[in-house]
């Protein structure tokens, strides 16, 4: 019975306890920390449950908020397709939380643990209601608590974070309001916001040009929030000078849903028709994904700070999945969902990884990483399950989604978007081995034979148990994603995909 | 701003004023669903009279009458009292919020309890934009330095 | 053909994967424990997997599925003939190279050695893993762990040069890869599977020309790491690594799985059928005679022994997969000889210039004159490996060498017949001077007296020259490589031709 | 044409205010000025809800003498002589957010102008660089 509520209590539940959190911390800061794990630990059990429903009903839930039924009231769906994102956001938020506090603490100054600790949870709040929603315009009211929650705690990071933060304000208000005029027109249009009910009204006046007109506002809004490629601008700034715990949590998280959120308009919201048959939509996206992914690629070759190679990374993987997203048929969008889901984890597992370096050694610095091998093995370990995920190396999950976008690009014929794919994963390899070269292997002269062991004076000093626990599960994600994604797909993504396709 | 400046007539005044926008502010929270207005409208016509202290007289002043701590836990127990209802009918068997489902407890049939269902959550909502508002100000005011970490030098310059 | 399914697979590979991280774990605090599990990780894993011999033997097929990924598409190993001689041989040779491995890196000293044992182990997980792959998948996985794991190994050496190796190394495979994986989702898109069939399934799917195009790309992709000749570069090079090393390069793991691979795809997935029908043998038939005349030429001029027996492995790799592109009955069961036998005399040859190097720290040839004196037992292995290259009974080699020549008359092809006669003469060419110079020249670099190195470094280097003579005898032995590579030819033209 | 510009004279000053407030955000230099730039963005779009809502001779969309049990279902409603009362519950949330991305930018602008003592933006990268 209370099963049937979850998807209400999935929003909720972070969103008290993050108030209720805050007020706690004023007398006693030290409960901070339990209570956030608390809370995340119920929403998986709240996702897992509502997983669980949707797989057993084998069709959308609906929760009407209030008992209004709509299109007058607002409506929480759950369909195959956002139960796994929400699984998803769940378990990664969870671990990042686990392995959050050790870092916060030393990053932070103590008194803005608490304010941490809130943000952290509105921002859960955000990207569960965005994934949950079924109304236009609460998962505009929804991208803008976790925007703000983003905002807030990207300007706690290092020198100059204030204002890569006020950067992300002035655009990510420019895709908020974007998106908000896309609700107006379909508004306008149809009188109507809940996405199902659209989904009925949207194909009888498909070829007026104001509805093209709304979607386009919708691209540019989300796509603002997701950071495709030309559009990405402030995301590298943001993302590498916040507190790592910050970057560990938005880097896998928010681009993602904004990516979930892209497919949900394209495909449930206007009919796939609209932007495959009616409008060469996925042609352009095609193209700017391509562009995307080589700039993204050059661009973080030409870094030497480790977040922000990465922080180009995620403009190149979003580009993956855009890329899935214009081949258009079942394979690719097919690929797109698991990558979603795989981009989380690897995504994670990097980003904690590059934290746990800076929370040893306080460099980023490539070239800075000899003998990290000898001090740090452990973390190394887990950055080269992830390397190898992204690089596309079976039976990491990495592969696997790129496996699917590569068929799904065949069946489009879409030979660009193949080579592409295959390209950037080279360049990919690239700038991993890179890394780990720099990492494990020590320069030294012909014929140098080092006794045993090599250097005794560096010895092991690895990070706090939480946060190699967190990561070492999240590395062990990564494989099981892989070994199992054809799991997933069978019971979950399969069904996610438009029957149309 | 957030200096003190005497001004006789002001402080007066505004201590008159204040008040009078409290309580209207209540009027614009209890007639929300008679009329225009609601809780946001009355939370931010709250806080203006907060607003018009710390500027009548000075943050200190204020912040003696209604210290961040207080404010914060305003800020949360409007939450509470909101969601708190949504939870409440939730556990009477309704779905989130269905204040229909409150005529169980409340001595009425469902159009009343919704009636009251919705006053309660307005409440909650002026609480909490109330506390918020103040909350902002005064971060701002203070560029965001809590709890008596107001020194001398942060007293702005005109002071004297 | 009748299926057992058994775990025993699984087993297998997880045996050598335990046994990394059991290395792992002990690291450099008991050296001991370390080579144990090493060595005992070896042994489970040989036995393991002889114990699937005798259903192979009866014709059965011994399968393992692990998960399935999409239709059709499976995780699984699918134990053959073909990969079981494959399977055999690298297991086998991994007990030995493991041994030599001990006393090499003992006797130097070499640093790292946790991340070096681990490596290998992972290697030959890689490479077992290859040999028992059911499908283009599975085997796509393991070869890329392969890469990956020996990446390390190659650059070991942490110099320059060898950083600069490790790295030409990983541009060559990884591009390698990419263009297999091109290949293979075009095949899945085409046929709907990936499962190998002996005479190839694409039979019947696409045009001609996406057919040629595929084969090509697969072609360029595997002999990446099979060496074939425009794209042989990064092997060399890749001789600055530790001599168990290139031991395991060439003569086990890595190489020899590019050659799997190769003749996986000719046989297994387009099949002799296919090739002959679309002609596509003849243009791959030309660029590995070319590589095999090629890189003979080169190894005349190398004076380095690492680098001219790399040559020589280059050769020998076009060799097995010239046999197996004339799709001729004798040509494909030459060819799966040649891959057992030229593991052991390759691995011998190997390990003889590892234990020179080791003892007298040469690696020139111009320097081992007269070596023969002080290193009689090495300098004896050295010969008989070196007859077994160039096709001088009663040494293994003789026997995968005469099978590919009957291959070459079978398919009427004399000009390849001519290729392999070649390429046995300069075999003798450039292998012979090493011998009389060690043999019958004063010693001027080394010492003239008896002066062997450690008895794990001599140990293996004798069990495998022995085994080379033995297999030479009866090349039906205890592994049974001969039967095995007989069941598989009749299966694949059973199907094809 | 003119009927065209004058009958849809709403849609043109939001498309006017829009525009403005989208190249102070772009090409103003200085920080505060953006943040206005972005309110101006934003009550544009407020405007625009707004404005699709109104009706000429609409009015309040409240059913006078309607409490608890009797009333109701006496009283009929023509929807016509209401304003459609959607956008601007809509709106309500809109300004709430809106106020809050302010009170953050303002916030974060003070950080900047105590750290670097500046808000041009150009003097603001120069100081990063350093």
């Amino acid at each position: 019975m209370i099963q049937e509520q979850f998807p209400a209590l999935i929003v909720v539940t972070p969103l008290i306890m993050s108030f209720i959190l805050f007020t706690v911390s004023w007398w006693n800061k030290r409960l901070c920390f339990p209570i956030l794990l608390a809370t995340l630990s119920a929403c998986l059990v709240f996702a897992i449950g509502i997983l669980d429903m949707v797989i057993k009903h084998g069709q959308p839930i609906h929760y009407h908020l209030g008992g209004w039924d709509p299109p007058w009231g607002i409506e929480y769906v759950i369909d195959h397709l956002n139960a796994l994102v929400l699984v998803a956001v769940a378990v990664v938020a969870w671990l990042v939380a686990l392995y959050a506090k050790s870092v916060v603490e030393k990053e932070l100054h103590e008194s803005k643990l608490p304010q941490f600790y809130t943000l952290f949870l509105l921002q859960v709040t955000g990207l569960f209601g965005i994934t949950a929603t079924g109304d236009m315009f609460n998962l505009y009211v929804l991208l803008e608590i976790a925007s703000f929650s983003a905002y807030a705690i990207i300007a706690m990071g290092e020198r100059g974070a204030d204002f890569a933060a006020f950067r992300y304000v002035i655009f990510g208000t420019i895709g908020a309001c974007a998106y908000l005029l896309g609700v107006g027109y379909l508004y306008i249009l149809t009188g109507s916001l809940n996405m199902a009910d659209l989904a009925q009204l949207i194909p009888k006046l498909f070829y007026n040009k104001a509805l093209l007109v709304g979607f386009a506002f919708f691209l540019v809004g989300v796509g603002i929030k997701m950071g495709i490629f030309p559009l990405h601008t402030w995301l590298p700034d943001a993302y590498t000078l916040a507190p790592s715990a910050v970057s560990a949590l938005l880097a896998p998280l928010f681009t993602k849903v904004g990516a979930y959120v892209i497919i949900r308009i394209m495909f449930t919201v206007f009919d796939p028709s609209f932007s495959i048959k009616l409008y060469p939509v996925m042609d352009i996206l095609g193209w700017i994904a391509a562009i995307g992914i080589a700039f993204a690629c050059i661009m973080a070759l030409a870094q030497s700070d480790l977040k922000r190679m990465l922080c180009y990374l995620i403009v190149a993987e979003m580009g993956y999945i855009v890329i899935g997203i214009a081949s258009a048929n079942r394979l690719g969008l097919t690929g797109a969902i698991l990558h979603i889901v795989n981009d989380m984890f690897m995504m994670a597992c990097l980003f904690t990884v590059v934290g746990a370096i800076m929370y040893q050694t306080g460099t980023r610095n490539i070239y800075q990483f000899r003998y990290l091998h000898r001090t740090m093995p452990v973390t190394l370990g887990v950055f080269v399950v992830g390397a190898l995920s992204v690089v596309g190396v079976p039976p990491m999950c990495g592969f696997f989604s790129k496996w699917y976008l590569i068929l799904g690009t065949i069946e489009a014929k879409k030979w660009l978007l193949l080579f592409v794919l295959l390209a950037s994963s080279l360049v990919n390899a690239i700038l991993f081995f890179r890394v780990i070269e720099n990492a494990y292997l020590e320069p030294r002269g012909e014929h140098a034979f080092a006794h045993d062991g090599g250097h005794p004076s560096i010895s092991l000093d690895e990070v706090p148990w939480s946060m190699l626990i967190s990561m070492l599960m999240i590395a062990a994600g990564i494989i099981l994603l892989g070994i199992f994604s054809g799991v997933i797909i069978k019971h979950v993504i399969q069904f996610a995909v438009p029957a149309s396709f | 701003m957030i200096s003190r400046w005497e001004d006789i007539i002001i402080e007066t005044l505004s201590r008159f004023l204040v008040p009078f926008m409290q309580i209207y502010s209540l009027y614009v929270l209890a007639h929300g669903h008679g009329s225009p207005g609601g809780g946001f409208q009355g939370g931010c016509i709250f806080a203006a009279s907060f607003v018009l202290l710390v500027i009548a007289y000075d943050i200190f002043e204020a912040k003696k009458r209604f210290s961040e701590k207080i404010n914060g836990i305003f800020c949360a127990l409007g939450v509470f009292i909101y969601t708190g209802i949504g939870w409440l009918c939730l556990l009477l068997g309704g779905n989130f919020l269905d204040y229909g489902k409150l005529s169980k407890i409340l001595p009425t049939d469902p159009v009343m309890a919704r009636y009251y269902g919705m006053a309660g959550i307005e409440t909650g909502v002026q609480i909490t934009v109330m506390a918020i508002m103040v909350s902002i100000f005064l971060d701002l005011a203070t560029a965001g330095r809590h709890e008596g970490a107001l020194e001398e030098e942060d007293v702005g310059v005109d002071s004297k | 053909m009748e299926t057992v399914h058994s775990a025993t697979p699984l087993l297998a590979m997880l045996a050598s994967l335990i046994g990394a991280f059991l290395i792992l774990f002990t690291g450099e605090r008991n050296r001991n424990l370390r080579e144990f599990w090493t060595l005992a990780a070896a042994v489970i894993k040989f036995g393991l997997i002889a114990s699937m011999l005798p259903y192979i033997l009866h014709g059965k097929i011994v399968e393992y599925t692990m998960v399935e990924i999409y239709k059709g598409l499976f995780l699984q190993f699918r134990v053959d003939t073909f990969g079981m001689i494959f399977a055999l041989l690298a297991s086998f040779l991994w007990i030995v190279v493991s041994l030599y491995s001990i006393g090499y890196m003992r006797d130097l000293n070499e640093h790292a050695q946790t991340r070096y044992f681990f490596c290998f182990a992972l290697a030959i997980f890689g490479a077992v893993g290859v040999a028992l792959a059911g499908n283009l998948l599975t085997l796509y996985m393991f070869y890329e762990i392969l890469t990956v794991a020996t990446f390390a190994l190659v650059a070991h050496k942490e110099t320059p040069e060898a950083i600069k190796a490790g790295r030409k190394y990983l541009a060559y495979l990884l591009t390698g890869a990419a263009f297999v994986l091109f290949s293979m989702a075009v095949t899945y898109y085409l046929t709907g599977t990936l499962d190998f069939k002996p005479g190839g399934f694409v039979a019947g799917h696409g045009s001609r020309e996406i057919l040629s195009l595929v084969f090509v790309t697969f072609m360029i992709g595997f002999g990446s790491k099979a060496a074939i000749m425009p794209i042989h570069e990064w092997l060399p090079s890749a001789m600055i690594a530790p001599t168990p090393v290139s031991a395991l390069l060439h003569a086990v793991a890595v190489v020899k799985a590019g050659v799997f691979c190769c003749l996986r795809v000719i046989l297994y997935v387009f099949g002799p059928k296919v090739l002959s029908d679309l002609g596509l043998w003849i243009p791959l038939a030309f660029v590995v005679s070319f590589t095999v005349i090629v890189a003979n030429i080169i190894a005349l001029t190398q004076d380095h022994l690492k680098r001219r027996l790399a040559f020589s492995t280059i050769n020998n790799l076009s060799i097995i997969i010239l046999g197996a592109a004339l799709v001729s009955h004798d040509g494909i069961r030459g060819a799966m000889l040649h891959i057992p036998f030229h593991g052991f005399m390759k691995i011998t040859l190997f390990m003889c210039a590892g234990a020179i190097y080791v003892k007298t720290h040469k690696e020139f040839i111009s320097e081992m004159e007269g070596i023969g004196k002080q290193m009689p037992i090495t300098m004896a292995a050295f010969t008989i490996g070196a007859l077994g290259l160039t096709g001088i009974p009663p040494v293994c080699g003789f026997i995968s060498k005469w099978y590919l020549c009957l291959g070459a008359l079978e398919a009427k092809e004399i000009i390849f017949l001519l290729v392999f006669l070649a390429s046995a003469l300069l075999d003798a060419a450039y292998f012979l001077p090493i011998i009389y110079g060690a043999f019958f020249k004063k010693p001027k670099f080394v010492k003239d007296h008896f002066d062997e190195a450690s008895f794990f470094v001599v140990f293996p280097i004798v069990i495998t020259a022995i085994g080379s003579i033995f297999f030479g005898l009866f090349p039906d032995a205890f592994m049974h490589f001969f039967k095995l590579a007989v069941a598989s030819a009749k299966n694949i033209m059973g199907m094809g031709v | 044409m003119w009927e065209l510009i004058l009958s849809k004279y709403n849609y043109w000053i939001y498309a006017l205010l829009l525009i403005i407030g989208f190249y102070a955000m772009m090409a103003k230099n200085n920080l505060l000025k953006k943040l206005i730039g972005m309110n101006i963005f934003q009550w544009a779009l407020i405007f625009y809800f707004i404005s699709i809502a109104a009706k000429k001779g609409g009015t309040v969309p409240i059913i006078p003498g309607v409490h608890g049990h009797h009333g109701a279902e006496h009283l009929v409603v023509h929807a016509a002589d209401y304003i459609n009362p959607l956008p601007h519950v809509l709106m309500l949330t809109a300004i709430v957010v809106g106020v809050a991305t302010t009170g953050i930018a303002l916030a974060l602008l003070i950080n900047i102008y105590r750290r670097y003592g500046t808000l041009e933006e150009d003097e603001v990268i120069e100081e990063l660089k350093r």
